[in-house]
């Protein structure tokens, strides 16, 4: 413990309390705006180290931990296990499509696009969360996979009463002139400053990540939040405290929802199209992957998992190509099959020996250092 | 009308493939509370070896069911002592991730094995087809309705009248009751997980035969298995028979009415609308509440 | 027998002249390289200066790959880089090219978008490979063009024939695109049923976007060449039959009088459509785009159907003889490689792409430069390269369309592929249309 | 049938008549009628079986009774409700508040959580300002935080605030459970076997709790427990339970001498 005593209910509220948590937030945010810079440099790393790639993975786990977090309030929080996710992952390309400034969209900037969508997955969540109130458990898990393969229907009929045979396309989007004065804006030639390049996105993704993910904490640790815990634990009880179940599924399916949907369009925009071809059952089972070895039940988890799942590859592939491993005939034929099965053997051993997942090891990592150099 | 009785007939064939997955996946779920995301997997890795079994070494297909069966369900066995049996007590969500941890590795495991390749039918039943007026009915999807109703009747049998199966179901219905009575509920899951995996893999082979092409989409027929689990009930063995026609069928109409990109979604989106209207299923028991 | 012998001679005089040849001048080991090969290879190759930032180090030539070698459309993007890798090692063999060997960089996503644009930066920003070739699948390019466009790298001989890349400066695509394929399938079919006044045609395909564009194409020229278009049939991805759609195909036959199929989709996709028409006794004459085109399909599919199904390919099967295809399986028969991927026409084409852009980089470097940029110039400037009947001559002068915008039908005889008539053939039938997707 | 009987005065909270609840072809309690007055401590006592929880269940509707029920709730504010028909979340925000025989706390959340969520009904915070967090909830979670603190101040549990609720001992769980309650701030208080499984310093600290609330808060309280000692000595009247048939209802001195009660408990649980 830190020895310093709390002596305020407002002081009680905060996130970080002690000295030591405020250490970490400085490093942490330090640190974050150093990656980016630090990803520039230009060197060649030993081993043939994937460098830039990093840059890429990081934003992708970063747009991804806003959804597998999502998926975790809808889940680990609030009991209701639905697989809807991947839809709504298409409903943002779809808003984003509609609304943005691709070639049968409505012309409208990202950021107006942004808020938006999170109101239109808001909505759409609460359809979806409708059914909720009538089954639920695995019948629920069901009944949103149905979900999910009329997402993917509708995602196609609308490519192709617009782009036809082509995938939607996302144009880069650009900052509002009336603020290309702020420092490190540099419009180019044709007076735009465009949005492109993993540098530059990381200054879009990241913050709106934190914020969603901030948001999320926040849901979680007031009213909303405790009473989305005492729904899934008991909901007769919770009933008999007040709590409009119903109510309070739907809100738990809008707030995720939202989220997921505002990953959807950010992903949708940094990867630049989206097709038919995009969306595959595939994608309900990485969200698994993400959000069971990051554990599940944590916001922290999601956010890990997402990480884990965009990092882990580029590892195992630098691993791979080390000399003595890259000699063996098998492993070189099999490489990709082999992060493949690694996947799957590390959903089924965190589950069966570590069900809290890298949240937890975290947690025990801490607790270790929190105690140390007393052990118990 | 002969479209429609043409449809249904092939909607029929493949509607007894789906109930006897359906019927596994039940079984298993009924006995462990396990919802099996790799049902599918089961039945894909039936067909693969199948193909090995009749195609590459050409062996007796009676042998082959037989010994192909056996493989399946001792890997279904061998899943529950290995990885299912310290997970008792995991919240549900858990469990079902862990089988689709397993769902990859089998996957992962015939991409390495089989490679990438298409393969065709398996050509171990007899060819040929039954006219009746207007109406052409292959004589494999004769045999494999048979087949699939023979399994249905044999399980029936074995769980309705035999110590094991009495257990099973006295396990389902109270785990600790039936622990008192001295029934192992360990081995009873063990039982479950092997006949569960044991039908896919015989689906599996049957469906080998009836299908026109292996390849590791076929996983998807288990993904169909679940719609027709849950339009029966998900704990009612009557229901997974009775829901995996419906969803052969009803596909089959979909797909030759409306189009083929209507499949996956007729099904699943009739087991949606049977879900609103009977939370439960046709069969499945309604949990109580209590205070 | 005969036909054995033959081979044999075929094999023996090629070894001999490969033999011969490595005897002496290595430059001359392609025979088969166009007019322009000559004179660019006769520069001092190690006279080009090294820029490492475009993958050009002092003794390798790095290019790339990225494409799904393990996922869903695994079956034909394997063997693709297999093509890749195996030129790469025939070059490096024969000498290397600019005084260097190539060194290949594979990256697989999977087919997962998210996936190819971290595999993206992996290759053009860490590895700096000089040009990305064959890069595989259709929803990736798309998300790519962009980047392309700004990175100014070379992307050669893609796999997909997708409208976006076909704009792009900087993508060379080989493959015609399927307004040409439609073009040649329906000249094809109406051949067959004498004349296109007699053409009742029905699509078929999977249920994806590209499948509704096969089908506007088909019924474009069908309809453009007087004969008379059905209508649109959907395979499901995920489904392991057919049933369904064949019902509805004996519907089109009795109402409509259909009496070719244009086919569209995978190797899987195809076996499935024939395995449903063998079960329900349909007999219909199929011809079918460059995917439907491969081994596995004459293999595993109901031989009575096999003999009316054909597909377009630009790229020749393996097993027909062509000067450059015996010099690829002699060399393949000489070192012993690639046994399981060798018969497939894919790795032909992987082959094939791989030869055209280590032309580029000859007369890429032929200038005195070779970078991103050189190659890129350079590739504008083949307007007539011979692969030795791998493909039609690439001609990459004309904008807005491939490089081979040209393909044949391959029918099967019962044992193995051959091809209907020459490229040439075919030529006349291209209206070079595209864009009806808008 | 039981004849009722009458009851003076004074402003009802709570008025049953008729209730009885079925389930098949089992009456789990039948024709229960009584009426607990403002201020009031009524007990329900009666052997395990007798139907006492399901009567709760009726009041806050977890169960439904069958046509003909009577039951009426009357708020602090005076306004009278119908409560049959009503969903619990509806009813428990009129006013009533419950424990459980069986706890039902949530054992994921701490301490504190638990009891805030007794003040969920409080609060109107919803998704958009809690995730803000800034401004209105901020303020709210203050304002709420203030009536828990005095609630853990009350129960003296101030030393698990921030514990995890699985982890605590029974008794301290049964003193959160009531805690939770009082958090509701109800007019009506269902207490269900507060003071079940615990020992007899536990149970005196409850029945000083109970004591507690009633004095400074003045709470109208629907007891159910077990022990007639505890009952007789605090409740101001009882009514009594056995097999779902209503067998008395009176002062405790009244139920002392009915011989129904008497025989019933004599035949059942000796020794009481």
């Amino acid at each position: 413990m830190s020895g310093k005593y709390i002596t305020d209910y407002r002081e009680d509220l905060r996130l970080i309390k002690t000295t030591p948590q405020r250490i970490v937030l400085v490093v942490g945010v330090l640190a974050t705006i150093a990656i980016p810079f630090i990803l520039q440099i230009d060197w060649d790393p030993p081993f043939d180290y994937p460098w830039r790639a990093w840059g890429t993975a990081l934003n992708l786990a970063l747009a991804w931990a806003i959804g597998a977090a999502a998926f975790n309030l809808l889940l680990g929080y609030t009991g209701q296990i639905s697989i809807a996710h991947a839809a709504f992952l298409i409903v943002g390309s779809m808003t984003g499509a509609i609304l943005g400034q691709g070639a049968f969209g409505l012309g409208w900037s990202l950021w107006v696009i942004l808020p938006i969508a999170a109101v239109v997955g808001a909505v759409i969540g609460v359809l979806v969360g409708l059914p909720a109130l009538r089954v639920r458990g695995l019948y629920l898990f069901m009944a949103t996979l149905a979900v999910h393969f009329g997402a993917i229907l509708l995602f196609r009929k609308y490519q192709l009463a617009t782009t036809k045979f082509n995938a939607i396309t996302y144009p880069a989007p650009s900052i509002p002139s009336w603020l290309h004065w702020l420092p490190f804006i540099n419009p180019d030639e044709a007076g735009e400053f465009l949005i492109k390049g993993d540098f530059r996105w990381f200054w879009v993704i990241m913050p709106i990540t934190s914020l969603c993910i901030i948001y999320m904490v926040n849901v979680l640790r007031t009213r909303e939040g405790r009473a989305f815990v005492a729904v899934r634990d008991n909901d007769v009880a919770a009933a008999l405290l007040g709590i409009n179940v119903a109510r309070t599924k739907l809100r738990a399916f809008a707030a995720s929802s939202a989220m997921v949907t505002v990953s959807g369009v950010l992903l949708a925009y940094f990867i630049t199209a989206r097709s038919d071809e995009s969306w595959s059952i595939e994608i309900i089972l990485d969200v698994a992957i993400m959000t069971v070895v990051g554990g599940f039940s944590t916001i922290r988890g999601g956010v890990l998992g997402a990480f884990f799942f965009f990092m882990a590859p580029l590892w195992l592939e630098w691993i791979r190509g080390w000399g003595f491993i890259d000699s063996v005939d098998w492993i070189k034929k099999n490489g990709a099959n082999i992060d493949v099965m690694i996947f799957g053997l590390a959903i089924i051993v965190v589950l069966v020996f570590k069900p809290e997942g890298l949240a937890g090891l975290w947690a025990d990592i801490k607790r270790y250092f929190k105690q140390w150099p007393f052990k118990y | 009308m002969d479209t429609f009785l043409q449809l249904t007939a092939s909607g029929i064939a493949l509607g007894s493939v789906y109930a006897m997955v359906a019927l596994g996946f039940v079984l298993v779920f009924k006995s462990t509370d396990v919802l099996n995301f790799a049902h599918g997997e089961f039945l894909m890795l039936g067909s693969f070896l199948a193909l090995t079994f009749l195609v590459e070494w050409n062996l007796n297909i009676v042998f082959a069911i037989v010994a192909i069966a056996f493989i399946v369900a001792a890997l279904g066995v061998a899943l529950h002592y290995g990885i299912m049996k310290p997970l008792v007590g995991q919240p549900l969500f858990s469990v079902v991730l862990v089988t689709i941890g397993i769902a990859i590795v089998i996957r992962a495991f015939l991409l390495m094995t089989y490679g990438p390749l298409e393969r065709g039918r398996i050509l171990a039943l007899p060819q040929g087809q039954l006219d009746i007026g207007n109406l052409v009915i292959p004589y494999v999807d004769i045999i494999l309705f048979l087949v699939s109703s023979a399994a249905v009747v044999i399980f029936y049998i074995f769980f309705k009248s035999t110590t094991i199966g009495l257990q099973m179901r006295a396990v389902a219905e109270n785990l600790e009751a039936a622990a008192a009575m001295g029934v192992s509920p360990n081995k009873v899951f063990a039982v479950s997980w092997g006949i569960g995996a044991l039908m896919a893999g015989v689906a599996g082979v049957m469906y080998g035969n009836f299908t026109a092409v292996i390849d590791l989409n076929l996983a998807a027929i288990g993904l169909r298995a679940f719609p027709a689990a849950m339009i029966g009930g998900l704990d009612s063995v009557e229901g997974a028979i009775l829901g995996g026609l419906i969803v052969g069928v009803s596909e089959q109409l979909a797909a030759g009415y409306f189009g083929g990109d209507f499949r996956d979604v007729v099904a699943f989106g009739l087991m949606f609308v049977v879900l609103m209207v009977r939370p439960y299923g046709f069969f499945g028991t309604k949990d109580l509440i209590r205070v | 027998m005969q036909m054995r012998f033959k081979r044999l001679f075929l094999l023996m005089s090629v070894l001999a002249l490969i033999a011969a040849s490595c005897g002496g001048d290595s430059d001359d080991t392609t025979t088969t390289a166009a007019a322009g090969g000559g004179d660019t290879t006769a520069a001092p190759s190690d006279a080009v200066p090294s820029s490492p930032d475009d993958g050009v180090t002092d003794d390798t030539i790095k290019l790339g790959f990225m494409g799904d070698i393990t996922g869903p459309t695994s079956s034909t993007q394997l063997f693709f880089e297999a093509g890749i890798r195996a030129y790469t090692e025939f070059v490096n063999d024969n000498g290397g090219v600019a005084g260097r060997n190539l060194e290949l960089f594979s990256e697989d996503d999977q087919y997962s978008s998210d996936e190819a644009t971290l595999n993206y930066t992996k290759l053009v920003g860490d590895e700096r490979v000089l040009t990305v070739v064959g890069q595989g699948g259709s929803s990736i390019i798309t998300n790519l063009t962009t980047q392309i466009q700004d990175d100014k790298i070379p992307f050669i001989g893609p796999q997909q024939t997708i409208d976006a890349q076909f704009a792009n400066p900087y993508i060379w695509s080989t493959i015609a695109h399927y307004g040409d394929q439609a073009d040649i399938a329906i000249e094809a079919m109406a051949g067959d049923v004498g004349g296109a006044a007699n053409l009742v045609v029905a699509s078929v395909g999977l249920e994806v976007a590209s499948g509704e564009e096969w089908a506007a194409y088909i019924e474009d020229t069908a309809v453009k060449a007087g004969g008379t278009y059905a209508e649109h049939i959907r395979l499901p991805l995920t489904g392991a039959d057919a049933d369904p759609q064949v019902v509805r195909l004996k519907e089109l036959v009795d109402s409509e009088g259909v009496n070719y199929i244009a086919l569209h989709g995978s190797p899987g996709a195809a076996l499935r459509l024939l395995g449903s028409m063998d079960k329900a006794g349909l007999d219909l004459p199929i011809g079918g785009i460059f995917a439907v085109i491969a081994e596995n399909v004459y293999q595993e599919g109901p031989a009575d159907l096999l003999d009316t199904y054909w597909g377009v390919h630009t790229y020749t099967p393996p097993n027909i003889s062509t000067p450059g295809n015996d010099e690829m399986n002699a060399w393949l028969d000489a070192n012993g490689k690639y046994a399981d991927t060798r018969n497939n026409v894919n790795f032909v084409g992987g082959w094939v792409v791989t030869k055209l852009a280590v032309e580029g980089i000859r007369i890429a470097a032929a200038t005195g430069t070779l970078t991103r940029a050189s190659l890129n110039t350079a590739m504008g400037t083949i307007s007539s390269f011979s692969t030795g009947g791998q493909s039609p001559d690439f001609d990459c002068t004309r904008d807005g369309r491939a490089c081979g915008a040209a393909g044949r039908p391959y029918d099967y005889n019962g044992t193995e592929v051959v091809a209907r008539g020459e490229f040439a053939d075919y030529a006349s039938a291209l209206d070079l249309i595209y864009g009806l997707g808008g | 049938m039981v004849a009722v009987t009458t009851i003076g005065v004074a402003n009802p909270v709570l008025e049953i008549e008729n209730v009885t609840v079925q389930f098949g072809g089992l009456k789990a309690c039948n024709d229960v009628t009584f009426r607990i007055n403002e201020g009031e401590l009524f007990a329900m006592i009666g052997p395990n079986g007798a139907g006492k929880t399901t009567v709760i269940n009726a009041i806050t509707g977890v169960y439904s009774p069958n046509p003909g029920a009577t039951i009426d709730f009357t708020d602090s504010g005076g306004n009278r409700h119908d409560l049959l028909g009503q969903r619990p979340h509806d009813i428990v925000s009129r006013g009533i508040a419950r424990t459980f025989q069986n706890l039902a706390l949530f054992d994921a959340l701490t301490v504190l959580d638990n009891l805030m969520l007794g003040r969920y009904i409080h609060s109107d915070v919803g998704v958009l300002s809690g995730g803000v967090f800034w401004g209105k909830a901020l303020k709210d979670e203050l304002r709420q935080r203030e009536v828990v603190e005095r609630i853990i101040d009350l129960l003296e549990i101030s030393q698990y605030r921030n514990e995890a609720v699985g982890e605590l001992s029974y008794g301290v769980r049964k003193r959160l459970e009531l805690g939770r309650a009082l958090a509701q701030e109800p007019h009506l208080l269902l207490l269900d076997e507060p003071m079940a499984g615990q020992n007899l310093e536990e149970k005196q600290d409850m029945v000083r709790f109970i004591a507690d609330v009633r004095s400074e808060l003045g709470t109208t309280m629907l007891l159910i427990e077990h022990d007639m000692g505890v009952v007789m000595s605090i409740a101001e009247r009882i009514v009594v339970l056995n097999f779902g048939q209503m067998i008395g209802i009176g002062t405790p001195e009244e139920i002392q001498q009915n011989p129904d009660v008497v025989s019933a408990y004599l035949g059942t649980e000796s020794g009481v």
